[in-house]
């Protein structure tokens, strides 16, 4: 039998264009620290530290974890680093708590970062190559004709985007860590917005952050010493991830399969049947609006070509019965190598009771998801209250 | 394992007959300092050089906010000299775009005076001149914008 | 701790430059190799991993191009670390650990000619202090050269020796880049490339892969005459920068071999991934390594360096030997980041 | 909303701790440096690799030829070698034609690359004649809210002096007048 594990220490920063006042390494060890405290440690308490980011380029700094080894109290212990695309840092978190559930180590770090503001995501994301016309622009012109295919496919109203970001924004408020805190964001203010890649528009589109979010993540003696001390921890009930190949023949990029089967797949360990009914909030990667009714189907909320639906039924709000992203969302903040780990991470605070102004009443068990390069790389973890 | 290399079989073409290109990568990366490395580059635009106090008194040039062995955070910046002592030495005759200097120069390890640990930077030397012991001093840009090139290098301080 | 093993291995002829292949060329009949040795279905692999930098041939996402040379479709469980392969290796030997997998393909490779890698891996340096300064990563071994000869673990001579036994070694490796040595002497006699290494005491820039099946316990036993078994892997970092540390010593493969259980037996062979020649003197000690061990036999970095792939090279090396049954125990060291800092160690035996 | 005071972090958050510079004079009383700035620049010497060659070796001749996956049978365009599939090499080339159908599309209406293109422009998911993964390109000589999908397409190529061996031969796909394609056969293409 596999080692339970427990989150039991969770920290981020305040998420922003240009941070500013820190560097790169006194950005991730404000979220370090803060996570360290959360679970009554230090870096005396760490076995292992294990980080994610965006590519290399984002920040110009090449496998940047090595220069941030003393920075992270990691000197004489592992540090790995994983790299999945955007899915990187719900990967990364699944990484570290492999290395509990497995027995290697007892309580480990983990981080994501982007300081966004080091560069342009557009340009890292747009390299000109040789021999190549550069049309796509950026991730929102690479990943709009496929909005519009869903909107085709399943006939949903014109204005489901804007709701969902009207939604997320009006979420952000609650969350004193967002980046975007648009007090006077309104459903016409999302519509009139420019268009900026038909049918996406600006106000539907995710910000470019500075951010990082770690946590602290322990053994079930550990996750047991902090009940005892009343620290809610969150239990990792299932974890999962799944690829496929971005330009595959066949592949239908508007609900990839590698979604379906990570989804059925982090259920059925968590041993729910019924998501809809199961799961209380979720904390899903949606940077642009649209993909809130394309992931309720592909993860199985709704039957395909009604995920709008419960959009506009408002189950997705906060009050509704699957509330997804309390937090905002990463159209509300997004350091890129942190945006996985946020949805994770808040699954988790939802869980512990610990989400401030932002906790869902009654949430005990909870769906963190990531996603990345062409809709093609998963990571998706289930957390819960009680033990699995 | 097998006993043949497995070589590049199915798509073999000869070199000349393959397409390639330049590809560029180029941008100006702009990184934020927070207060211990602002103080370090704020000084350098004032021509002196700071360290910080670490955990067990040493001090540290340039300064990190961290102590190196604890990760502790340091928050004392102290004063150290312009001038001090080539700790090791080696010499770099392979100029690379980039490098503080387009001919040829010594990358050294260099202990300033009230400084524990070592300054890694270039020293404008001939071949000769360098040693390990040998005294060195910075030598500070005429005009400073509070960026690295501020500090041009060091030099033989006789 | 679960049973896992090495059951298959696959490796490019490793070149200066494969200058007409783009990345997946270059990987997609390695890992193939590999996968038809193990004589599991390319389908059926419980858990794909791999390790590659986006910095090498300049190129973003590299890995998601290479995921084409997998066949995953269906979709598979995977991941990818921006490290070397030995890493890769042991994310996968970590979810075998979970009982989540039974099998894992792990691949990594480095294509590094499309670029001037010295300069590249200047990327990889802090980027306030060191970066903007622009040494390369042969200045900053010339350094720890420099200091390693000066609190005498090592010596220009002991180095070129090192240098002419590597690749005199590598004749019988059939992937080696370079297969022959200059006599000591006339490598002594040699320009500096930076003082006090000269190109001797460098590894070759090289472009190549390397591919590896994992299986557990009975898997592996069903699929390997003879596994080459993971008996210990652990790995550990050192603190960055060059001017706090002391750098003729590597303490995190001291303690990265005591956790895998280095000394719990005898050495038959090591290899050991030293890209300059000084460095073999330090891991030797830090591994505990005495002069009955056999090291770099295949020629180790100094024959072929891959970049990303060298490591996890050094546990093929070693795996590929105990399949073959020529030795029971052996020890490989993969490294990252400049002078040693980042080390995994892992032994490796034979049953029987 | 009235309420726009910012909330605040939760109090007691660890936060970097302020750093005490009195020991220096002269960076006490003197603005801070907060910035610096790290130029990079690479220049890499780019192989397209040898599957992308002959496509491109292709396109200089003004033809399209894709790579047929052994196992599916399904081509590639513009082929990588191997077919991300079944993971084999694509060693059968396949001409293709040089009209095709649009599978979706977006409408830009900024001008993100600094490409000069009259905005608003349409970037379209087209399908090649004879392949099966659409790629993408840019359409004209139609009004952005005429595309739709189905839409039947022609290449439009640079002057035949222009030509090189680049995806840029290829200046704009138009509508070549031909009926649509019903969406049903389409269904497999995105």
């Amino acid at each position: 039998m596999a080692e339970r594990v427990a989150v039991v220490g969770i920290g981020q920063t305040k998420y922003t264009a240009t941070r500013g006042d820190v560097s790169l390494p006194g950005l991730l060890r404000e979220a370090a620290f803060r996570a360290l405290e959360d679970a009554h440690m230090t870096f005396d308490d760490i076995d292992c530290v294990v980080v994610g980011k965006a590519p290399d380029f984002f920040e110009g700094v090449m496998v940047p974890e090595y220069s941030l080894v003393s920075a992270l109290g990691a000197v004489g212990k592992p540090i790995f680093r994983v790299h999945t695309a955007g899915s990187v840092s719900g990967s990364t978190a699944i990484v570290a708590s492999q290395l509990v559930e497995g027995g290697i180590h007892g309580t480990v770090l983990t981080i994501g970062w982007e300081m966004q503001s080091c560069s342009e995501a557009m340009w890292a994301l747009s390299v000109t190559m040789p021999f190549q016309q550069q049309l796509v622009a950026g991730a929102g012109g690479y990943f709009a004709p496929y909005i519009r295919q869903y909107i085709a496919r399943s006939g949903a109203p014109d204005d489901t985007g804007i709701l969902v970001a009207l939604k997320d924004r009006q979420n952000a408020l609650l969350n004193p860590y967002a980046h975007l805190h648009e007090h006077d964001i309104t459903y016409e203010s999302v519509r009139d917005s420019i268009m900026l890649w038909d049918p996406i528009r600006y106000s539907e589109t995710c910000p470019s952050s500075d951010g990082a979010f770690a946590m602290v993540m322990t053994n079930e003696a550990g996750g047991d010493a902090a009940a005892a001390e009343g620290r809610q921890p969150a239990w990792i009930h299932a974890t999962a991830m799944r690829s496929e190949p971005a330009l595959a023949a066949g592949r239908d990029q508007v609900s990839p399969q590698a979604g379906k089967d990570c989804a059925a797949s982090v259920f059925k360990q968590a041993g729910i049947t019924n998501p809809r009914k199961e799961i209380d909030v979720a904390e899903v990667y949606v940077p642009f609006s649209w993909y809130e009714p394309m992931w309720l189907e592909n993860l199985g909320f709704a039957e395909e070509g009604t995920g709008w639906q419960l959009t506009h039924d408002g189950v997705t709000a906060r009050d509704g019965d699957l509330p997804f992203n309390p937090s905002g969302g990463v159209l509300s903040s997004n350091p890129i190598g942190a945006s996985g780990m946020i949805r994770f991470g808040e699954a988790a605070l939802q869980v512990r009771g610990m989400a401030g102004d932002r906790q869902i009443d009654g949430a005990r068990k909870a769906l963190g998801h990531a996603y990345g390069g062409a809709a093609q790389f998963y990571s998706m973890w289930v957390v819960g209250s009680d033990k699995p | 394992m097998s006993d043949q290399p497995t070589g590049q079989a199915a798509n073999q073409a000869a070199d000349d007959d393959v397409l390639r290109a330049p590809l560029l990568l180029e941008y100006p990366f702009r990184r934020t300092t927070g207060p211990v490395i602002g103080a370090y580059f704020t000084a350098l635009r004032e021509g002196h050089l700071v360290g910080i106090l670490d955990d067990s008194g040493r001090v540290i040039c340039p300064p990190v906010e961290y102590d190196p062995q604890s990760g502790k955070s340091l928050t004392k910046i102290v004063p150290v000299s312009s001038e001090g002592e080539v700790v090791h030495w080696t010499w770099n005759s392979m100029i690379r775009e980039g490098q503080p200097f387009d001919h040829p120069f010594a990358w050294a390890l260099i202990k300033l005076d009230g400084a524990d640990t070592p300054i890694y930077h270039a020293v404008d030397a001939s071949h000769e001149q360098m040693s390990a012991g040998m005294r060195v001093r910075a030598r500070f840009a005429l005009e400073r914008r509070g960026e690295v090139s501020d500090l041009e290098c060091f030099e033989p301080a006789n | 701790m679960r049973d896992v093993a090495i059951i298959a291995t696959a490796q490019s002829k490793h070149v200066r430059a494969a200058s007409t292949l783009n990345e997946v060329e270059l990987i997609q009949p390695v890992i193939h190799e590999a996968i038809e040795q193990s004589g599991i279905g390319r389908h059926d692999f419980d858990f794909t991993c791999s390790g590659s930098s986006d910095y090498l041939a300049g190129q973003p996402f590299s890995f998601v191009m290479t995921l084409d040379a997998v066949a995953a479709w269906p979709p598979i469980a995977e991941s990818h670390v921006e490290m070397d392969g030995a890493w890769a290796l042991y994310e996968a030997w970590v979810k075998i650990q979970t009982g989540q997998a039974d099998t894992a393909l792990v691949y990594s490779y480095g294509k590094s000619s499309p670029g001037d890698l010295p300069r590249v891996l200047s990327r990889m340096m802090d980027p306030y202090y060191e970066a903007p300064l622009w040494p390369t990563s042969i200045d900053f071994a010339a350094l720890q050269a420099r200091v390693a000869i000066a609190d005498g673990v090592t010596s220009e001579a002991q180095m070129a020796e090192i240098a002419n036994r590597s690749r005199n070694a590598a004749a019988s490796n059939p992937f080696a880049q370079l297969t022959s040595s200059p006599e000591v002497a006339d490598l002594l006699s040699s320009e500096y490339l930076a003082e006090p290494l000269r190109k001797h005491d460098c590894a070759p820039i090289t472009d190549g892969g390397v591919a590896v099946i994992l299986a557990a316990g009975d898997k592996a036993r069903e699929h390997c005459t003879r596994p080459a078994w993971i008996r210990g892997i652990d790995h550990r970092a050192d603190g960055h920068h060059i001017n706090f540390r002391n750098l003729c010593v590597a303490p995190s493969i001291g303690i990265a071999a005591e956790k895998a259980g280095v000394g719990m037996g005898p050495v038959e062979v090591a290899e050991l991934h030293a890209c300059f020649t000084h460095q073999e003197p330090i891991i030797k000690a830090a591994l505990g390594l005495d002069e009955s061990t056999v090291v770099n036999p295949s020629g180790g970095p100094l024959a072929a360096n891959p970049m990303m792939a060298a490591g996890l090279i050094r546990l093929v090396e070693v795996a590929n030997r105990i399949h073959s049954g020529e030795v029971s125990r052996g020890v490989a060291h993969a490294t990252g980041g400049h002078a040693l800092q980042h080390n995994l160690v892992a032994v490796l035996e034979g049953e029987g | 909303m009235s309420d726009s005071a910012p909330i605040e972090l939760p109090e007691g958050l660890w936060s970097q701790p302020a750093v005490d510079t009195s020991a220096v004079d002269s960076i006490t009383d003197v603005e801070s440096v907060q910035l610096i700035t790290t130029p990079a620049k690479f220049v890499y010497d780019y192989t397209p690799g040898v599957a992308r060659t002959r496509f491109l070796r292709a396109i200089e001749q003004k033809r399209l030829v894709g790579q047929r996956c052994p196992e599916t049978q399904k081509v590639y365009i513009p082929p990588a070698g191997v077919s991300p599939v079944s993971g084999l090499p694509t060693l059968e080339e396949v001409e293709l034609g040089l009209d095709g159908t649009v599978v979706s599309y977006c409408i830009v209406n900024l001008d993100f690359t600094g490409n000069a293109q009259e905005i608003p422009y349409v970037s379209a998911l087209i399908l090649v004649d004879g392949s099966d993964i659409p790629i993408y390109g840019l359409v004209r000589e139609i009004a952005p809210e005429d595309v739709h999908f189905g839409l039947r397409l022609k290449s439009v190529w640079v002057e035949p002096e222009e030509m090189t061996t680049s995806f840029e031969n290829i200046k704009w796909w138009a509508p070549n007048g031909e009926p649509d394609v019903p969406k049903s056969e389409l269904a497999d293409y995105v």
